[in-house]
């Protein structure tokens, strides 16, 4: 009873997402017209750790929790990725995800969409260059769309996801982010 | 006039039998396969064309020859309808076990002799035959024993290994304790007629009313002792898990759905038929033992890694069911509801009709798959079912039929056996109505732990990666062996489909037995199952029709639907590289959680051993080993005081038995002694 | 009077409780994500998941067979000729003749069979796992609902759903006897377990060891995955329906009258939002249970059953 | 009118006994004493309710008492003494908790079938309670054999009490105002003075497992 008591002095503690603030959010390629087209209202997410900090994973798990609430989008996690429509990667790929993230962008169901979080994932942010990084994540699988941020915030993370299936609108960007090739980097050294 | 054909249709069979037994004589080894098979074959058409005829004609078949035997009064031979329907699940048996053998027989060829098994093959199906229609004492006996002798030599046929040879002298001591209890059974049966008439089942069914309750009594206990150890029943059933499994799979497959019935049909030759039914304790004490036997059975079943085990063990379990039924039977009749007892001896005897029909099937498909891949153990096998698409069928159907699903044979069969327990719970006796509220709920658990046996045994074995080179080389078995388990597996939804003739036919052959009613009451309103006391209706058939039109349904719709392209990729497995048969669940996984909710009944061995790679610390493993064996209980509370009492008297026997003369002269000189004196004593 | 309007009506009500199951899911998820404080997705949500799920292609592991793709159309199917026997609206109708309560429970687990086979046929440890647990719990959870429903057959003296309804519409205080009752409690739990409610099974976990349904479908996807998906939603459904009209069954139409079906659809919706949101409240409070402990849970849901049968012994 | 009348008696006997299976299935000692609780408060509402449909006044003062002494004062005392020897698990049960909880059943069921001619004999349209009534018996005998700490035995003494009040509710209508009183001092008394042997016992051994007390032989 005290449980309930507390649920109804508490109430409904989400907020209502920002307005704006889309300049973290790039549009990498143009997104494919029937994933959108079938996204819309209901997307199963898969997050996948290419070798994070976990900076970004733990605002990963504000968008579950009561205040960011992305199941009042249609959004929600799903346990393996035949069941996902969409793939939340973070971080720098490391040489032992590069198999996995691979693995399981092949194991999502088209059509998919993939959504890069976080500097790390954009160009390897301050891995950039290590021998144990084997670049970003637009080299090991195709991305749609990056979210900049050492963490982003959930806010943000949200809204790019929005973005992906089309329910926040953006122009497509004219310029695609900055190809690093780490590996490259780390042989001239 | 079809009453004229019985008797060619009766030497049909034994020249069948026979023809097949005469592959002891022929000179090339594909000579004794063919006989084998064209015997079986022609024998049990014969077979069944006889039982049908006496089925569902008012023919009868009545063979005396009293002078063979004369002492033990003479060899009589009568098929009415009860043995007829015993004789109709012989021969069609036998019919795709014949058929199997022709191939199954091959692998045998050059290791041990053919010529033998064939020959004993033969006796063993024309000894089953003979004892469901023999029709006086010395007859069925002679029989039984026949019986027994032949299906012993088939088991220790691959008698160099220890494990047959063992399972081979269990099942010879079972079945001669048995056998004596039965010829005790007979022998006071035969106390009540005075004019020695040569025991006859006519002159016994009509002198054991006159006999005393305790005399009666008596008789049902060894009759219980002697067909129950025959069936399969707890706690006689420890042959059964170690002979079925050792004897060569088209055998197994005879004993498990033929000859353990031929136990059930002792029981009710004797209690019901002879007897006349008794007092409510003897259907009580059935139904413990049938719920025990279920319950045991399917739990040992569950942790079973041995396929065959396995199949054995659910033998036991199914023997268990029927026995439940038959229990009810008798406990209906002695309350004076022989509606009822109809019902529920019906519902027994339509599940030991189906139970062959699947049984026989998966035994079949489990001697395929030893054939293919020359293993037994489960936790060796997988992905045989792109290897050997027919088998894998052919074992999907027995497991989906054993289970109780619809829209095969074994639900319909299980349902009746719960209907039947409805009136029982619904009576006003408190005792009785316990009794048979326990019995659903046994039925009920046993029920759900098969279908979780057979997920398993189904399951591991067939789906996914093979886990040994042996299960990956696989091939299909040849043709023969495949229309054998065909047949069989066919029949699982055949017989669903014909629930009712079946039924009708079992009501037939129940009617005027004991007090049961002597028109048959009906069980259904046109395809639709209706038990007699109204309690529930239901119709396999159109059970069977919507479930397939809804299936079939869905599949169209979502082809019109859904359009979208099938790939194919790896299993997904968290991303790891590559998969191997280790990280699948093996058959003992499967089993574990229940095998630890059942943990106070299995009281399992535990054995884990740690190869530490570096002695200063133990985190470092180099290796694991967890063995873990359940020593079953029966083996352990039952057998083995007696076994070792046995051991222990022979040990004390063997002090006296010195070798010297002398002490023999004492021997007897002192006996001589202790007689005189109690001669002058008394 | 019943035959061929009965089968249209019969047919009708089966679809739609298929199509009601996602709506009532997504009051459940509603709820449950407002006792969370949360906002939560719209009740329609499953059905946005549905019709993404049959657009999506379809990926089939390389060491699966064809029972891997039947085994969806099979928990599928068989799921939909259960909702054809339970009575949503109107009873008796047709179908009650075809079948009962035991053939229920078998045709429940001939889905669970399938779905068990399809987990073990990828060959992954998760679809193992699911299906060993799966069948731990739906063999286990087995002589509990034979106690529960030999219960409802001995009040009514038929194991018939129709006849089960009836009576009670008959005799309206039966609704209270301790038999109903006990047995009602008994079946609450044994559904509990059989969907994968907690604190059974939690249906919106995403860590692997933890899971049993979710594990068996791992592999699925498409619109493979919506048929398992719709399956597991319709067959809370029937539990709820059955729960509803079989213990309460006041407001079933007992005749094809127009005026009589209304009132039964008005009724049934009614029950069935209130069963949801008691639902939904009790997954709220409760925790889940550390798997060792289920089978306790239902030896009391045994017990239950047990003393039910005897509650109705005693007052005869 | 009498219809009713036995259904609520064989409900809420049901609902008692519910209690004690509640209490076998739970590990915790506070679930326990919240069961014991539950099984008191819902005697004492049955107790009201056949006060009601018998007519009988003092019934009702046998209930009030039950709800004071058995459904608040012992379980506070009980909690207590849990709090104080810092007692929260029946950790180790003689008898798995699912093998209990079937034993439970299958005592509910013996009592039933044993108790049946009994039921028979009495005419009050109680008595198709008085099986479960008999079951609970054997359940809280059950109880104190199979559990290992003194202080669930205590409860389980606590439960037979209830469970021959309920006897005595359902067989004849509560037995005279002044006997219940006895019989509720008698209880009271009985717990006050296993409680001092609780603390003797936990002094002594630093434990409340009963197993301790095959000490007291050396």
């Amino acid at each position: 009873m005290k449980l309930f008591q507390k649920i109804r002095r508490v109430g409904i503690v989400t907020e209502p997402l920002p307005e704006g603030g889309l300049d973290a959010i790039t549009i990498v390629r143009p997104i494919d017209a029937r994933a959108r087209r079938l996204l819309g209202r209901s997307v199963g997410i898969r997050q996948v750790d290419a070798g994070s900090c976990n900076g970004c994973e733990l605002e990963i798990s504000g968008l579950a929790g009561p205040t960011y609430d992305l199941e009042r989008f249609g959004l929600h996690f799903v346990a393996s990725p035949r069941h996902a429509d969409l793939l939340l990667v973070t971080g720098p790929v490391t040489r032992n995800m590069e198999v996995p993230l691979r693995k399981t962008y092949e194991a999502t169901p088209d059509p998919k969409l993939v959504v890069a979080v976080g500097d790390c994932a954009r160009d390897c942010g301050v891995f950039a260059g290590s021998y144990a990084v084997v670049g970003n994540v637009a080299s090991v699988v195709p991305v749609d769309v990056v979210v900049s941020g050492c963490p982003p915030s959930p806010a943000d993370i949200l809204r790019a996801i929005l973005v992906a299936i089309g329910r926040l609108d953006l122009p497509v960007a004219s310029a695609p982010p900055a190809g690093v090739s780490p590996a490259g980097q780390a042989d001239a050294l | 006039m079809t009453a004229a054909f019985a008797l060619p249709l009766f030497w049909l069979m034994v020249a069948g039998y026979a023809i097949a037994s005469a592959g002891l004589v022929m000179p090339t080894r594909r000579l004794v396969r063919m006989a084998v098979a064209i015997g079986s074959v022609a024998g049990g058409a014969g077979g069944l064309a006889l039982a049908c005829l006496v089925l569902w004609t008012d023919a009868s078949l009545t063979i005396e020859a009293p002078a063979v035997l004369a002492a033990a009064g003479g060899w009589l031979v009568h098929l009415d309808r009860l043995g007829a329907l015993f004789l109709a699940l012989v021969s069609g048996v036998a019919i795709p076990v014949g058929l199997y053998a022709i191939a199954y027989m091959r692998s045998y060829e050059g290791r041990y002799s053919t010529r033998w098994m064939a020959f004993t093959f033969g006796a063993f199906l024309l000894s089953m035959s003979l004892v469901t229609v023999a029709a006086n004492a010395v007859t069925f006996l002679l029989c039984w024993e026949l019986m027994a002798v032949s299906s012993f030599f088939l088991v220790v046929t691959e008698h160099d290994r220890q494990a047959s040879v063992d399972a081979g002298l269990w099942y010879l001591a079972m079945t001669h304790a048995g056998l004596l209890a039965l010829m005790a059974a007979f022998f006071l049966l035969g106390s009540g007629s005075a004019d020695g008439s040569g025991a006859t089942f006519a002159a016994l069914r009509s002198s054991a009313g006159l006999l005393p309750s305790e005399t009666r009594a008596a008789i049902f206990l060894l009759a219980l002792l002697g067909c129950g150890s025959k069936a399969g029943m707890v706690p006689f059933h420890v042959w059964l898990p170690r002979a079925h499994p050792a004897a060569p799979s088209h055998v197994s497959a005879l004993m498990s759905a033929v000859m353990v019935k031929l136990g059930i049909y002792g029981l009710l030759r004797i209690g019901l038929d002879l007897l006349g039914g008794g007092p409510a304790w003897w259907g009580t004490l059935l139904i413990i033992l049938g719920a025990a036997s279920a319950l045991t059975g399917v739990l040992y079943a569950l942790v079973a890694d041995d396929l065959k085990e396995l199949l054995a063990y659910s033998t036991v379990e199914n023997v268990g069911l029927v026995l439940l039924g038959v229990g009810a039977g008798f406990l209906f009749l002695s309350l004076g509801q022989p509606e009822a007892a109809m019902l529920a001896l019906s519902a027994a005897l339509l599940h030991l009709i189906n139970h062959a029909a699947f049984k026989g099937a998966l035994f079949l498909s489990a001697g395929s798959i030893v054939h293919a891949t020359g293993t037994r153990d489960i936790n060796l096998l997988g992905g045989l079912i792109t290897r050997m698409p027919w088998t894998a069928t052919t074992l999907l159907a027995g497991s989906m039929s054993i289970a109780a699903l619809p829209p095969l044979n074994g639900f319909v069969s299980e349902w009746l056996l719960f209907q039947s327990f409805l009136p029982g719970v619904a009576s006003s006796r408190a005792s009785i109505a316990g009794l048979l509220t326990l019995g659903v709920g046994a039925l009920a658990l046993t029920g759900g732990l098969a279908a979780a046996t057979f997920v398993k045994a189904f399951g591991v074995t067939c789906l996914a990666i093979p886990r040994s080179p042996g299960a990956a080389h696989a091939h299909e078995s040849p043709g023969p062996m495949l229309a054998g388990m065909a047949l069989l597996a066919a029949a699982c939804p055949l017989l669903a489909l014909a629930t009712i003739p079946t039924l009708t036919t079992i009501t037939g052959a129940l009617a005027g037995v004991a007090g049961l009613p002597s028109i048959a009451p009906a069980l259904h309103v046109g395809v639709t199952l209706r038990t007699p006391t109204g309690m529930a209706t239901m119709s396999p058939v159109a059970v069977a029709m919507v479930l397939v039109a809804v299936v079939a349904g869905t599949w169209i719709v979502l082809r019109l639907i859904a359009r979208r392209p099938v790939h194919v990729g790896d299993t997904w497995g968290c991303g790891r590289i590559g998969q191997s048969p280790r990280m699948e669940y093996t058959s003992t996984a499967f089993a574990e959680p229940l095998r630890r909710v059942f943990d106070q009944l299995y009281r399992p061995v535990d054995d884990t051993a740690v190869g530490v790679v570096r002695p200063e610390s133990p985190y470092y493993i180099e290796s694991m080993t967890y063995q873990t064996t359940i020593h079953p209980w029966f083996q352990r509370v039952l057998y083995e005081p007696v076994v070792q009492g046995v051991e222990r008297v022979a040990t004390w026997t063997r002090a006296l038995q010195s070798g010297s003369v002398n002490a023999y002269v004492g021997y007897i000189v002192f006996v001589l002694v202790i007689l005189l004196a109690w001669v002058i004593g008394f | 009077m019943f035959n061929t309007l009965g089968v249209v009506v019969e047919i009708a009500q089966a679809l739609l409780a298929l199509a009601v199951a996602p709506l009532l899911v997504g009051l459940i998820r509603w709820v449950k994500a407002r006792l969370q404080n949360r906002r939560g997705a719209p009740v329609w949500q499953p059905y946005a998941e549905l019709r993404k799920l049959f657009g999506k292609d379809t990926i089939v592991s390389s060491n699966a067979s064809w029972i891997f793709r039947a085994a969806p159309f099979v928990v599928f199917g068989s799921t939909v000729v259960v909702a054809l026997l339970v009575p949503v609206f109107v009873t008796p109708l047709p179908f009650n003749q075809v079948a009962d309560l035991f053939a229920l429970v078998y045709l429940l687990l001939l889905g669970t069979f399938a779905l068990a086979l399809g987990g073990l046929d990828p060959g992954s440890a998760f679809g193992g796992m699911g299906a060993s647990r799966e069948m731990t719990i739906a063999s286990l959870s087995e002589p509990a609902i034979a106690l529960a429903m030999l219960s409802l057959a001995l009040g009514a003296g038929s194991t018939n759903l129709g006849e089960i309804a009836a009576r009670t519409i008959a005799h309206p205080t039966d609704a209270l006897s301790p038999g109903h009752i006990l047995a009602f409690a008994a079946l609450f739990i044994v559904m509990l377990a059989e969907t994968g409610r907690l604190p059974v099974d939690n249906p919106a976990t995403h860590l692997e060891l933890t899971m049993i349904h979710e594990a068996m479908v791992l592999e699925y996807s498409g619109p493979a995955l919506a048929l398992v998906e719709w399956a597991s939603w319709l067959k809370l459904t029937v539990f709820l329906t059955l729960a509803a009209n079989l213990f309460v069954p006041w407001g079933l139409a007992t005749s094809l009258a127009a005026g009589a079906i209304a009132m039964a659809v008005a009724a049934t919706v009614a029950k069935l939002v209130v069963l949801a949101i008691g639902l939904a409240v009790f997954e709220t409070r409760v925790a889940k249970l550390r798997l060792f402990r289920v089978p306790e849970l239902l030896a009391v849901s045994f017990v239950l059953g047990l003393l039910a049968v005897t509650s109705s012994f005693s007052l005869r | 009118m009498d219809k009713l009348f036995s259904e609520v008696a064989v409900l809420g006997a049901s609902g008692v006994l519910l209690c004690a299976i509640l209490l076998v299935w739970r590990h915790h000692i506070d679930g326990y004493i919240t069961a014991f609780k539950w099984q008191s408060n819902v005697l004492a509402a049955l107790t009201a309710a056949v006060a009601y449909f018998g007519d009988d006044r003092d019934l009702y003062w046998v209930a009030a008492l039950m709800v004071a002494v058995k459904g608040v004062a012992i379980p506070r005392l009980l909690t207590r003494l849990a709090a104080r020897v810092g007692q929260h698990r029946e950790s180790s049960p003689l008898v798995s908790t699912a093998a209990s909880l079937v034993i439970c059943g299958l005592l509910i069921l013996l009592a039933y079938t044993a108790a049946r001619p009994l039921q028979a004999m009495a005419a009050a349209p109680t008595h198709g309670g008085i099986p479960l009534a008999i079951g609970l018996m054997f359940v809280s005998l059950f109880v104190i054999v199979s559990s290992k700490k003194a202080i669930s035995q205590v409860i389980g003494f606590l439960m037979l009490e209830n469970a021959i009040a309920l006897l005595a509710v359902l067989a004849t209508y509560g037995v005279p105002l002044v006997v219940e009183l006895g019989v509720f001092l008698d209880a009271l008394m009985g717990f006050l003075v296993m409680q001092i042997v609780l603390y003797d016992i936990h002094d002594t051994f630093n434990t409340l497992d009963v197993d301790a007390l095959s000490r007291l032989k050396h």
